[in-house]
């Protein structure tokens, strides 16, 4: 065990390279190393995402070089039906768990609450790195199910049971690639318990002073929401993983009914409830939603702060809506479940919850809605991001009306329109939170700064180009268009494919614009014009540190906090922006005393 | 530089002597090897074959519209003859005939939903091609017994998909079914040596089956093995007849 | 930048809404006595959802246009009333709509699934494997033989592990590959599951109901327009998840009549 | 085993405001162009925080177990009564037992800290008692694993058995984490570089995986 006790920074700065850059207990390194493995982990999903579009709307496609994945899976360069359910698979596990959670949530999270909340680091800095090299084993050994047996399972990210509990005869990649998957995210689990333990006990004890809890900024309240969400969410995920392994390798029956015949052949096992994992898995998933796009909220609002020159309609407010978000996502899992088979009348009773979900919802919305309303807005890749997170936030979320009615459910289950409510809200918003943060933060994480011109190209191709994929996906879920399917010979959906050949389309175009970002990125690493430590004109601690940070983030003295983290546009105030560590005296009245 | 044509000389050799073995193998056969004839027959009349409502794929359906497809756990023909029976020889075969497989690689085919041929028998470690002929999916799924070092595979094949190449590593009978269509059911019947499988006539034909004293094992699916002592002479033709009772 | 930007959030609201406006790609036809009400509720929920994206969109842009123009000399403003006002605007407006919502959700719900099913209602059962689905009728008994899970074989066709020479009940049992039913009167869908999970979806129908494997659960509706639809399944089972389908023939009394007698000479 | 302790552990650095970070405190503002030191409400040390995190945590994945057993034991067709292994009372008593021994350890360790130096009262040697009676639980533990699998039930034998041992696996998993704990604490405390709150914390886990422990048993008692 790790000494608890050990007060932050009490490790000095480090010499050695290994110490240094890979076995680092440095926040800000281990953020960084959080931010490489997300952008690894999304040029992967993405890539994984282009194969599957382009066999949806050209399925005798031969995409060159795909043999070569696997050849039993992609003879002939032309994906099999269940190496199409494999990759897509792959596709949603490696979004949600090693992208949307690692990157807003791990990465920012980590490079940026210690120093926003004024701390020398973590607590636990070996919980910290522990965290990152515990998720990054787990995302190998979800990679490893690509060349192992016959491929990654095929059960979706969902990995219901018991096609995921059986074993090998459910069909190709149930066998090992299960096994591989539940271990990777059980692993994962443990990465992210540590890292939430860490951010809970960085909010909570490791303030500098003067910085009460509601001086925080919206970032450093996100990421602690967030991290209470992933406490509970993932102290659940990892038994429900440990008990689908034991159904899988030692043949018990958990999630295993009795009675189940397969190629005319009784299964073993008995007595299993089917309904039990979904359960489980749900009261996982739905807060793991919140956990992909609480961080995008806090990142959005701070960087429109900034970029409107004015703090939020009100800070409690949307602190405490986020919390509303938080704890109500665990009041509401069962609505992923209404035609599971689960009593109707708890149909009912979870769609009253996931309604009411809608007003802490429309509440943030509608305080960035009346805080742009007499701002100075500034344009630029960073805010371009955000208001585009606004809008996809938007578009995501009225579709939540339709999906939280069980009624309505019965007809747009697993069908596209499912597809296209989480793809904008949590994929696509998500993302833009994070290119936000990007655009926002990298000078103060490399010390360069962006291209502008590079980011903007990234942000119109990205925004139409999220649409034109992500809008018809409504459209096509409320004909009826089923999701998880490789192709579509069904007579009702045949007239669909001209839709689905458009999206394709969009989604290459859209996904060659990220490799802009990526380019922009390694570019103005190394090449960037060198900025100075406050860009932005900033005010939260972020920006009183150097660029980059020192080692214990604030140099020889720490910094002492007097204002509310947005003191912006102040009236008698000697600038434009008053930061929280000046000890200017300033009159605003609804500054906390 | 002497190194390299060396190692010319030596390959060449080998690709020599290797044709010449081919070859004189293939003289032996034709001279001193004689084959196994019969007839496989049903006793009684012919059971009631269910037949397969394919209502679930119209091309599956639309291919049998006039011609409505059975089961073909047996199949009769007009005077008894019962066909898809794999006749083997199971003892008295020399070792380096036993593990002697065939140059040709038989195909089985996906033709209008069903499995042509029903059962396809095999050797060891022969390959053979499993085709679609068919404008619809199906998925090739063989449940051979993990015991016997087989290994199970399931692949699914989309209309005009290349023929799936594979072989099998020991004698064993597998079942093989179609998972989208539950209907279509076959066989790989995989033995040592020479074999033959038995036509809608109910006669079958082993050849290349050198002199000597041998055991003839004939196999149906549903009914079951029977066996029968056979002598060949050099040159000369075997006989064996079987008659199963339909279970 | 900005303006272009604003006009292209306004520009893409308004392409999203047309095809729904325009029902480009419209449901499928209901044919459903209960699928009214779920339409309507539908139909509510597209309105209110559709005003509450376009009215945020267009505040959205509006925002975006007014106040990116660079004011030198002018303060920022605040929204008039504050934070309070939309809070309780949200809590108002998103809350009545909500609670409508659920209310009169909950009565197209009930319709569905908490009514018992009618005494005369025609049962059948359905059962889902990897990758098809087989229908049972009771035959004239009324009654279903027992499964017997160790019988069942696809190799003799024998899909619901019947044992006609034992079990009385199994003796008239009818078992197709596709699902008649008659028009205009209730059935009353068991739904039995071989394997793994599936569910039973026809769009036409406004029917989507999960198997549960090890659980038999049930449904019940009534179609009430003739012709032939597309049962799908919607429950990731596999590999040949996409091509596990089977038909719905609804027929008018007397071709279902026709229909069981021909069926029950094929078994 | 002797333990040489030459001076009392360092008590820990009082966290006056005037140093380092963690002073946040939770209302603690600085007004402007006040003196800093004028706040009086600081953090709690971290470790204090951070075990309650932790065992909120864990509480978090046995009760996700519990609704496990509860669900599955709701429907299942299959769910039968089993016997206990009687050692696990025995265990239950050790485990009992080593939570008073550690409170005891804790407060003679604090005395100690303290500076209450009495050499004749080692306060590391009921530490050394708890960690026997610890491992003496994992033993007894082991024990009636092996007496199961004797009698033939093993995990996958029926749904019984299997939440059965899942759940005594589990809570032995982390006990033995708190093991470990224990054990950093005697290293330190020789070193005498233990900090006050390492050893709350520590002995903070024990208590609660003693807790867990009783809460599992009624639990199997009850349901199984």
């Amino acid at each position: 065990m790790h000494d608890m006790s050990a007060p932050a920074a009490h490790h000095g700065a480090p010499t050695s390279f290994i110490r240094k850059h890979v076995f680092s207990l440095d926040h800000k390194v281990i953020g960084k190393q959080y931010y490489a493995l997300a952008l690894l982990a999304a040029l992967i999903g993405m890539a994984l995402s282009w194969i599957m579009r382009i066999h949806l709307g050209w399925g005798n496609f031969a995409i060159p070089g795909l043999h070569l994945l696997s050849s039993t899976g992609a003879p002939g360069n032309v994906l099999t039906p269940e190496y199409y359910l494999q990759l897509m698979t792959m596709h949603g596990t490696i979004m949600v768990f090693f992208v949307l959670t690692t990157a807003p949530f791990a990465a920012f999270g980590n490079f940026f609450l210690p120093i926003q909340t004024g701390a020398e680091d973590m607590p636990f800095p070996h919980f910290n790195m522990m965290s990152f090299w515990v998720t990054f084993v787990g995302f190998w050994v979800l990679i490893a199910s690509f060349f192992v047996g016959d491929g990654p399972t095929l059960g979706g990210w969902t990995q219901y049971a018991p096609l995921s509990a059986i074993g090998s005869v459910g069909g190709p990649g149930q066998g090992l690639g299960v096994v591989l998957w539940a271990t990777s995210i059980a692993i994962f689990c443990i990465g992210q318990l540590l890292g939430s333990l860490n951010f809970i006990t960085t909010t909570l004890d490791m303030r500098c002073k003067g910085m009460s809890l509601m001086r925080l900024p919206l970032t450093a309240w996100a990421w602690f929401i967030t991290s209470v969400m992933g406490l509970t969410a993932f102290a659940v995920l990892m038994p429900a993983c440990i008990l689908l392994i034991l159904d899988h390798v030692a043949g018990t029956s958990f999630f295993v009914a009795s009675n189940l015949v397969i190629n005319d052949q009784v299964l073993p096992h008995s007595g299993g409830s089917t309904l039990l994992w979904q359960h489980l898995f749900w009261f996982f998933g739905h807060p793991e939603v919140y956990i992909a796009i609480v961080p995008g909220m806090g990142i959005v609002s701070h960087v429109l702060i900034t970029n409107m020159r004015k703090p939020m309609l009100s800070h409690r407010v949307l602190i405490y809506s986020m919390a509303a978000l938080a704890v109500l996502s665990y009041m509401v899992y069962g609505h992923h479940m209404f035609v599971s088979g689960m009593n109707p009348v708890s149909s009912l009773a979870f769609s009253f919850p996931t309604l009411v979900i809608t007003i802490p919802s429309t509440i943030v919305v509608l305080m960035w809605l009346g805080s742009l309303y007499g701002s100075k807005l500034q344009i630029n890749s960073a805010s371009l991001f955000s208001l585009g997170f606004i809008s996809m936030f938007i578009s995501g979320g009225v579709s939540g009306f339709f999906l939280a009615q069980p009624s309505i459910d019965i007809m747009l289950h697993a069908t596209y329109f499912v597809v296209g409510h989480f793809h904008l809200v949590m994929g696509v918003a998500a993302m833009f939170g994070i290119f936000a943060g990007t655009y926002f933060w990298f000078p103060k994480m490399t010390g360069r700064m962006m291209s502008e011109p590079l980011g903007k190209a990234h942000f119109w191709l990205s925004f139409v180009g999220a649409y034109c994929i992500f809008m018809p996906f409504h459209y096509l879920g409320i004909a009826g268009n089923v999701r998880r399917y490789q192709a579509f010979t069904d007579d009702y959906l045949i007239p669909l494919i001209p839709v689905h050949k458009f999206i394709t389309i969009a989604a290459l175009i859209t996904g060659f614009a990220q490799l802009i970002f990526v380019y922009n990125l390694i570019y103005s690493r190394f090449k960037g014009p060198v900025e100075t430590d406050n860009p932005w004109q900033g005010t939260s601690l972020e920006w009183s540190t150097a660029t980059p940070p020192p080692h214990n983030n604030f140099g020889a003295t720490m910094p002492v906090v007097y204002h509310d983290p947005y003191q912006y546009s102040v009236e008698g105030a000697s600038s434009d922006f008053v930061m929280q560590t000046s000890p200017e005296k300033i009159n605003n009245p609804n500054e906390e005393k | 530089m002497s190194k390299r044509y060396n190692f010319a000389a030596v390959l060449s050799a080998v690709v020599l002597i290797c044709c010449g073995a081919l070859i004189l193998n293939q003289n032996v056969n034709a001279a001193g090897e004689g084959k196994i004839t019969g007839t496989v027959k049903l006793d009684g009349p012919a059971p009631h074959m269910k037949g397969i409502d394919m209502g679930k794929d119209p091309y599956c359906a639309k291919a049998h519209a006039n011609d409505p497809a059975h089961l073909e756990t047996y199949v009769v023909g007009a005077d008894g003859g019962l066909a898809n029976v794999v006749v083997y020889i199971s003892e008295g075969l020399s070792g380096s005939a036993a593990a002697e497989s065939s140059a040709t690689e038989p195909v089985f085919d996906q033709k209008n939903c069903m499995y042509t041929p029903h059962v396809l028998g095999l050797t060891v470690e022969q390959k053979f091609k499993v085709t679609t002929s068919d404008q619809t999916t199906h998925n090739i799924h063989p449940l051979p017994n993990p015991m016997t070092g087989n290994i199970p595979w399931n692949q699914s094949q989309p209309p005009g998909a290349a023929p799936v190449e594979k072989s099998w590593k020991a004698p064993e009978m597998i079942p093989v079914q179609c998972n989208i269509h539950p209907w279509m059911h076959g066989w790989f019947a995989v033995v040592k040596g020479p074999h033959a499988t038995s036509d809608t006539k109910g006669t079958y034909t082993i050849s290349n089956v050198p002199a000597g004293n041998y055991t003839v094992t004939a196999w149906q699916e549903a009914a079951g093995t029977q066996t029968q002592k056979v002598t060949v002479a050099a040159g000369g033709a075997g006989s064996a007849n079987f008659t199963f009772k339909p279970k | 930048m900005a303006k272009i930007f604003a006009v292209t959030i306004i520009l893409i609201a308004i392409a999203s809404a047309v095809p729904i406006v325009m029902h480009m790609w419209p449901m499928p036809q209901d044919i459903s006595t209960h699928g009214a009400l779920i339409d309507e509720q539908y139909a509510d929920t597209m309105l209110e959802a559709g005003i509450s994206f376009l009215a945020s969109q267009f505040l959205l842009a509006f925002f975006i246009w007014k106040f990116s123009a660079p004011r030198p000399g002018e303060r920022v403003k605040n929204f008039p009333g504050g934070a309070t006002g939309l809070v309780a605007a949200a809590f108002l407006l998103v809350g009545t709509e909500v609670l409508a919502l659920g209310v009169f959700g909950t009565k197209a719900w009930a319709s569905v699934y908490l009514t018992p099913p009618a005494a005369n209602a025609v049962p059948v059962q359905v059962q889902a494997g990897q990758f098809a689905f087989y229908f049972r009728y009771p035959g004239p008994d009324g009654t279903f033989g027992p499964i017997h899970p160790e019988q069942i074989s696809e190799a003799n066709a024998n899909f619901f592990g019947l044992d006609t020479t034992h079990d009385q009940d199994s003796k008239d049992d009818i078992v197709a590959a596709e699902m008649a039913i008659p028009v205009n009167r209730e059935i009353h869908l068991l739904m039995h599951s071989k394997d793994v999970g599936h569910s039973f979806f026809v769009p036409e129908l406004r029917i989507q109901q999960d198997f549960v494997p090890g659980l038999d659960v049930s449904v019940h509706f009534t179609a009430t327009k003739v012709g032939r639809y597309e049962i799908v399944c919607t429950q990731l089972c596999g590999l040949g998840h996409y091509n596990m389908k089977a038909y719905l023939e609804v027929k008018s009394q007397e071709d279902y009549d026709a229909w069981i007698k021909q069926q029950s000479a094929l078994q | 085993m002797a333990t040489t302790l030459p001076e009392p552990p360092k008590i820990e650095r009082d966290r006056l405001p005037s140093q380092g970070s963690g002073n946040g405190g939770w209302r603690n503002l600085v007004p402007a162009s006040a003196d800093p030191r004028q706040v009086k409400d600081y953090s709690p040390p971290p470790a204090s925080t951070g075990i309650w995190v932790g065992l909120a945590a864990i509480t978090m994945t046995f009760a996700a177990f519990t609704s496990a057993l509860v669900v599955r034991q709701g429907g299942a067709p299959d769910w039968r009564h089993i016997t206990l292994p009687p050692v696990l009372y025995l265990n239950t008593l050790l485990i009992v037992a080593s939570s008073v021994t550690l409170e005891i350890a804790r407060r003679r360790v604090a005395a100690f800290m303290g500076g209450l130096k009495d050499p004749a009262a080692n306060p590391a040697r009921w530490l050394f008692v708890t960690l026997f009676l610890g491992l003496s639980f994992v033993a007894g533990q082991t024990y009636a694993w092996l007496q199961l699998k004797a009698q033939g039930f093993g995990l996958a034998t029926n749904v019984s058995y299997s939440f059965f041992y899942v759940l005594t696996v589990a809570h032995a998993v982390h006990l033995v984490g708190g093991i470990g704990g224990l054990v950093r604490v005697v290293g330190k405390l020789n070193k005498s570089v233990l900090r006050r709150s390492t050893l709350d914390a520590t002995s903070r886990y024990w208590h609660f995986m003693g807790v867990l422990w009783v809460y599992l048993l009624f639990l199997l008692w009850m349901k199984l």
